[in-house]
């Protein structure tokens, strides 16, 4: 056992050694250079130099909550430390860069990146401000843990606000920060790039201020509320979600129309992640080709509607719309009957196999004449309601909102439902549910058929939303893009579906930098959310406990019979 | 000190209690027996002291060590082997690499190959199948096997879990001589047996376990001459 | 009469038609190219070699999810990256330097040798630091748990390194001594499929002496079998475990030198489908099973090259090979449904409720 | 009139047979029981006749049907229902919902009806919570509807378990040791529950069990496996004072020493707690 007040050296060192690997590989695949370019507030700090400090910050965060028991001058030592080896790598990286010409191998270690870590200085000197200031930054995330959480809360969401607002500053200004009242407002809070000084500070004493007051308030909010009549909280359910209603319906007003393409994006994922919570969250299935439902569609629509020369049907969106969700719910199926008596984890790599396979299709000479192959299917046309055609951003909008509102919906009346049962009685325990006098045949098609649905009829909007349609769109990728919303937003979960979507989908298309690193960081999200969160952001109530009760569980030694 | 001191320990299954305060002591050179019913906590006591399973509360001490904070291989290091109940044999290695799993942790050539000839002298039948896969063997031979490799680890503590289970009569009649010459080179052992008449025979003191308690602790010879287990555990009335 | 209606077992139906639909069009495909017989001698012989060295790497990478998936039951869906991890890294920084420095020339075996060892050790690495961070801490956590942090790892390693050495096709240096071809009973081979071949099969049996002989691959075994009992008998678990995946990663991280022997290029993505692949072969040859994952790639390198010629170009499918992943996809499908314990793998007596 | 039998069922696993030959006839409106050591194969014909297992030779046949070659569903639906040796309950949903789930094959709405939000789903689903409701009262888990079932304690979680397996109404109650892990107090109340399922609700009953004062107080017949063969059946009685019965499982050891010792009477008062 550990005396707690010693001075935990070795834990001390092994942390700061990890803290520095993870900055210098940071720094080694181009994330710090290139985003260190994107000004959280302007000219001081920016959000690469935020990814470097923050895993240092983090990692002396961490490291005090492991040492919970020592005394807090001792914590703080052991931040110094952790900070100070953490610079280590950087400080060698500086030193190596330029006479072994590192960029031969590393690409990214380039003079820009040295410059930054320099700080601009010259080497002994920027060596010198890099080990300080990491230092210094492993400190104060010891000390930030060591706060009360009284105050550590406000000052931990103050701060993500102030980093989300300089993020989105670009978009903020763009959508609302030129005429009327966002003109006068934006000296005030936004410089040129980023966050003012001033703006930073601002934000963050409101959000910390509001979350504190809220941390001290809000039980007593809730408790009035939990303590209404049931008709009166019935009323306020259901006034919040006519409200809802209607600010989703005024949306695109709000948001103008760049914002509204990405939130059209996001809708299309939101479909599909819908669906895919049938088969992966309620039904247990776990599917990783779940994109070829989305394939389907988006191709039967372009067939069925193409004015160019490989359209066959010269339907109207609306006539070819059920043919396509057809046609994905026919290969729901057809995926379905072989995969029907393959466990879990088989299942995911043969619905990924059939994902490829519907790629390779598409792309495959052998389909061209059909399908277009890698020219894919041009002309298609949009959707008209009335006479409209449904072209901007803001005209499509209304279109996926009604999709995505009509998925919910059957999500939502299907859980409840004797088939929801059916469903999570299956992903509980297939051979019991069987037991119960469950159809597992019936059960498990049912879901592949509506979650493929939902695909189908997201691809087809797709189809019809971009006009031409080509394979690469429909790769790997997108399956594992829906995969990690759901995951991310809670498994099972609807609202998780949208918090999800919105994080994965709307916030990388606000970030062009993020292009190149989003599956990185999908990947660690994954992992970190399986291992601190599996529940997700938003999870349904009973996923949250399922997967947390795992840790209760002792070995499982039983003799058996 | 006795050799193996488990005190007070309280062991869930996921939110299933059950062991509900058991301790018990070993002195060293003694066979100690568990004896109860089907599910009275038995096999768990055993999978406890072994490190398998760690108690809620309560403490399990080998020689004054406290064994909590090891995992179970350091603790099999430490001298302590047991013999699950049940075939749990590996099936798809053959009889001596079986064997040969029993002493994993010994680096004593010589004193290996010694164990293995009085394994093999002990139960001949699995020297005429020492190259035959596990899972080919009969139930009376997997559980000599068992027995074979807990042997092979040279245990100071061996922890037993229904060694005459499945066993033909005459082979139960063996492996009870066995366990006390085992004992008589000096190793001390602690033996769980549904078949509470050999068990309380070849002890010398017993604990009666019911659902997850001690209800009894005694000498063998009082044991077999309490009202209650004979009528309950020796089936005399 | 109803009752007999009702003992039907529809899905048994369904699943007999889908594989006779395949068996029919395979056979009438090859008759149809037998008769046309597009093809020379030499052409099949080429594929044939081919197959066997694609073949061979996809055994050497099938090995380690076959040791993974035997120990802990899970398909550890970041294996190719394992693969791709070691040899670009060794081809950024041991390969393309000697070459430069003009060595891989000079002393091509001792390069290639150094070349192999820093890809295993790398690979090892790679595969030592992902146990320990994404799968151990879910070790009890329900199966699909690891399955979703091991396709997360498998995103993290491809775009970590497209980050690190970029994000084109870096080219591996042609080595002279493997140029040209060997001719051996009549039968022309390249040199680096030769090499492919042999080294393929020598790491095999190095893998299967060291699983069954050697006290560390008995334990290996032990483990795989029982954990609990394993532990009883004094083994350290974990340790066994990242041995296991340390040793599936080394062969990886060969078969990655391998592949850039014979494909003569490295890339961030080049893991993937190999990856899945011999997860394919793996499956084929009965999951869990040393000698199953050898003949499982093997069987599959073969089809892919063959089939294609074989049997697609009988049913008048233009630019076939553009289809061989679909053959490899079909033939996992097929082998699930009809028999899922592989070619060699044992029934295992599927005990339920 | 026998309601289930069994005619020389044998499921092989691999090389070992489980279950052999094995012959049983159980009556309308019984309770019977299965014992033997651990490994006998009781268990293993559970899964015969409930259909998780297809058996290699023979039939079973349950009211006067075979149904030796159906899955589990269609086996429940025909009318007969288990529990598992260790609780397999749906741990994660409430005690509720596993019962909602045990309904299932007397419940008629399609998930069509249930988005419409029909009107006919919606007085089902009422009917179907109301039921639940009453099944939750008949074994004493009222008020613990929301509960998960994973959090209920153990002898709650036994009984959820039966409780879900009545929803199907069987006719046939297959139980997998109902008491093990029970203290004595709990053993007689199941003993008591169980004869009321029996009695109240007209339901045969047969069970697999270890504790004799449970296997000897409540059943009428008793079949005896050991190595998956039926050694041998009869009332409790006529079990009891089997030489065969003995030998099997008073360890082996025991025998020479049952000859020295006084034939026990085969009398009334089970005196074996366990025989394992």
């Amino acid at each position: 056992m550990e005396t707690s007040t010693r001075f935990n050296w070795r834990e001390s060192v092994r942390m700061g050694l990890i803290a520095g690997v993870i900055a210098l590989s940071l720094s080694l695949i181009g994330l710090v250079e290139t985003f260190g370019g994107r000004d959280i507030i302007g000219g001081v700090v920016s959000l690469g130099q935020i990814f470097l400090f923050g895993a240092i910050m983090g990692v002396g965060y961490f490291s005090a909550q492991r040492n919970l028991n020592a005394r807090a001058g001792v914590n703080l030592l052991g931040g110094l430390l952790i900070g100070v080896l953490a610079s280590l790598p950087l400080v060698v990286l500086i030193f190596v860069a330029e006479p072994i010409n590192l960029r031969q191998f590393l690409p990214n270690a380039s003079p820009a990146l040295l410059e930054l870590i320099t700080f601009g200085q010259e080497q002994v000197t920027g060596a010198l401000i890099m080990v300080a200031v990491c230092g210094v930054l492993g400190l104060i995330g010891a000390g930030i843990y060591l706060l009360p959480s009284r105050l550590r809360r406000p000052l931990l969401i103050g701060l993500l606000l102030v980093l989300l607002i300089g993020l989105l500053s670009e978009i903020i200004i763009l959508a609302w920060g030129n005429k009327g009242l966002g003109l006068k407002i934006r000296p005030l809070i936004f410089a040129a790039k980023g966050l003012s000084i001033r703006g930073a500070l601002l934000v963050f004493l409101v959000v910390a201020g509001l979350n504190a007051a809220w941390s001290s308030q809000g039980d007593r909010v809730r408790q009035r509320l939990d303590a209404l009549p049931s008709g009166q909280q019935r009323a306020f359910r259901w006034s919040s979600l006519i409200l809802g209603l209607v600010i989703l319906l005024f949306l695109p007003m709000i948001l103008r129309t760049y914002l509204t393409e990405v939130i059209d994006n996001v809708g299309l994922y939101v479909l599909m992640g819908l669906g895919l919570n049938i088969v992966v969250g309620f039904a247990g299935l776990l599917d990783l080709g779940y994109v070829a439902f989305f394939a389907i569609g988006a191709y039967t629509m372009g067939v069925l509607t193409s004015q160019g020369d490989l359209g066959v049907g010269g339907m109207s969106f609306w006539m070819a719309l059920p043919f396509a969700v057809l046609a994905s719910v026919m290969a729901g199926i057809i995926l379905g009957v072989p995969v029907l008596r393959m466990r879990g984890d088989y299942l995911a790599i043969v619905t990924l196999g059939f994902g490829e396979i519907i790629r390779i299709l598409a792309l495959s000479d052998f389909l061209a004449p059909v399908i277009g192959g890698a020219q894919g299917i041009l002309k298609i046309p949009k959707a008209r309601i009335g006479g409209v055609e449904l072209v901007a951003p803001e005209q499509l909008y209304y279109l996926i909102l009604g999709a995505c509102l009509i998925a919910a919906y059957v999500s939502w009346r299907l859980r409840d439902s004797r088939l929801g049962r059916q469903w999570m009685a299956m992903r509980e325990d297939e051979d019991v549910a069987q037991a119960m006098g469950i159809d597992l045949v019936q059960t498990k098609l049912l879901a592949f058929a509506i979650g493929a649905a939902f695909s189908g009829m997201s691809g087809a909007i797709f189809a019809s939303k971009l006009s031409s349609i080509f394979p690469h769109s429909f790769n790997l990728l997108i399956s594992i893009n829906v995969l990690s919303l759901i995951i991310l937003g809670g498994i099972g979960s609807l609202p998780g579906v949208v918090v999800g979507a919105l994080i994965l989908v709307g916030l990388p298309e606000l970030l062009r930098e993020f292009a190149e690193y989003r599956l990185l960081m999908y990947g660690a999200l994954l992992i970190v959310m399986m291992i601190v969160r599996p529940e997700g952001f938003w999870p349904e109530a009973t996923r949250k406990r399922e997967l947390h009760g795992y840790e209760e569980l002792e070995a499982k030694a039983v003799p058996a019979e | 000190m006795a050799m193996l001191e488990v005190e007070n320990i309280h062991v869930y299954y996921g939110n299933i209690h059950a062991l509900k305060g058991i301790s018990l002591t070993v002195e060293e050179g003694e066979i100690v027996t568990l004896i109860g019913a089907n599910g009275a906590g038995k096999s768990t006591t055993l999978f406890t002291i072994s490190g398998l399973l760690k108690p809620r509360e309560g403490t399990v001490r080998l020689e004054g060590e406290d064994l909590r904070s090891y995992p179970a291989h350091e603790i099999v290091a430490k001298g302590v082997c047991q013999v699950p109940e049940g075939r749990r044999i590996f099936t798809r290695l053959t009889v001596l690499e079986n064997l040969e799993m029993g002493a994993f942790t010994r680096t004593d050539r010589a004193g290996i190959n010694r164990d293995l000839e009085r394994v093999f002298k002990l139960f001949p039948r699995l020297e005429e199948r020492r190259n035959q896969v596990g899972g080919t063997l009969s139930g009376g031979e997997q559980q000599m096997l068992a027995i074979g490799r807990a042997l092979m680890a040279r245990p100071r503590l061996l922890l037993l879990d229904e060694p005459s289970m499945g066993l033909a009569p005459m082979l139960v009649e063996g492996i009870f001589e066995t366990i006390q010459d085992i004992n008589r080179e000096g190793t001390t052992v602690l033996l769980v047996e549904q078949n509470a008449q050999m068990a309380l025979q070849v002890a010398h003191r017993g604990y009666v376990l019911e659902t997850g308690q001690i209800a009894l602790s005694d000498t063998a010879a009082n044991l077999r001459q309490n009202e209650m287990v004979q009528k309950v555990y020796l089936g005399i009335t | 009469m109803r009752q007999r209606f009702e003992n039907i077992d529809y899905l048994g139906v369904i699943l007999w038609l889908f594989r006779a639909v395949i068996i029919v069009a395979v056979i009438w495909g090859t008759i149809a190219t037998i008769l046309n017989n597009p093809y020379s001698t030499e052409n099949w012989i080429d594929f044939l070699v081919f197959g066997l060295a694609q073949g061979s790497l996809y055994a050497l990478i099938a090995l380690g999810y076959t040791l993974v998936y035997g120990i802990l039951f899970m398909i550890n869906f970041a294996h190719g990256e394992f693969f791709m991890s070691g040899v670009f890294t060794a081809t950024v920084f041991v390969a393309i330097p000697l070459n430069q420095a003009g060595y891989l020339n000079r002393y091509p075996i001792l390069s290639l040798l150094g070349i192999t060892l820093v890809a295993m050790v790398v690979s090892m690495g790679i595969a030592i630091l992902t146990e320990r961070v994404a799968y151990r801490p879910l070790r009890r956590a329900p199966r699909l748990v690891p399955l979703i942090t091991a396709i997360g790892a498998s995103f993290f390693w491809q775009y970590f390194f497209r980050g690190l050495y970029g994000s084109g096709v870096t080219a591996f240096p042609t080595v002279d001594i493997l140029k040209g071809k060997w001719s051996i009973g009549g039968i022309e081979i390249l040199k680096a499929q030769g090499v492919v071949i042999v080294a393929s099969v020598l790491l095999l049996i190095g893998l299967y002496i060291f699983v069954m002989r050697t006290k560390t691959g008995k334990a290996m075994r032990a483990v795989a079998e029982d954990k609990d009992i394993a532990a009883l008998m004094g083994i350290d678990v974990d340790r066994v475990i990242v041995i296991t995946f340390a040793t599936g990663a080394a062969l990886a991280g060969a078969a990655g030198v391998l592949y850039a022997l014979l494909f003569r290029q490295v890339h961030f993505f080049m893991g993937f489908i190999p990856g899945i692949k011999a997860f394919t072969a793996a499956v084929l040859g009965g999951i869990g099973s040393v000698p199953g994952a050898a003949l499982g790639g093997l069987f599959l390198g073969m089809f892919e090259s063959v089939g294609p010629s074989l049997f697609l170009e009988g049913l008048g499918i233009p630019a076939a090979y553009q289809l061989k992943d679909v053959i490899a996809f079909t033939m996992l499908v097929l082998v699930l449904i009809f028999r899922p314990q592989g070619i060699l793998g044992e029934r295992l007596a599927e005990k339920k409720a | 009139m026998a309601i289930l039998i069994a005619n020389k069922v044998t499921k092989r696993f691999g090389g070992l047979t489980a279950v052999s030959q094995l012959d049983l006839e159980i009556k309308e409106r019984s309770i019977s029981s299965i014992i033997g050591p651990n490994g006998a194969g009781k268990t293993t014909f559970f899964n015969c006749v409930t259909g998780f297992y297809q058996p290699e030779e023979g039939e079973i046949i349950f009211q006067g049907r075979p149904i030796q070659n159906r899955s589990p569903d269609q086996i429940t639906r025909l009318g007969i229902a288990r529990t598992y040796q260790n609780i397999r309950l749906f741990a994660n949903m409430t005690t509720m919902e596993n019962i909602l789930v045990g309904l299932h094959p007397r419940l008629k709405s399609t998930w069509i009806g249930a988005v419409l939000s029909t009107a006919g789903t919606r007085r089902e689903e009422e009917w179907a919570h109301e039921e639940a409701r009453k099944l939750l009262r008949f074994v004493n888990l009222q008020g613990k509807g929301d509960i998960l079932a994973k959090n209920l304690p153990y002898g709650d979680q036994r009984r959820l378990e039966i409780a879900r397996a009545l929803a199907s109404q069987p006719k046939l109650l297959l139980l997998d040791e109902p008491t093990a892990g029970m203290n004595p107090a709990e053993t007689s109340e199941m003993v008591a529950f169980i004869r009321r399922l029996r009695d109240e609700l007209g339901i045969t009953i047969l069970l697999i069990e270890h504790q004799m004062r449970v296997v000897m107080s409540i059943s009428e017949t008793i079949a005896v496996l050991d190595y998956g063969e039926k050694i041998a059946e009869g009332t409790p009685a006529e079990i009891q004072s089997n030489p065969r019965v003995i030998e099997a499982y008073l360890g082996r050891g025991s025998v020479a020493e049952a000859a020295e010792t006084p034939q026990r009477p085969a009398s009334t008062a089970p005196a074996i707690s366990s025989l394992e």
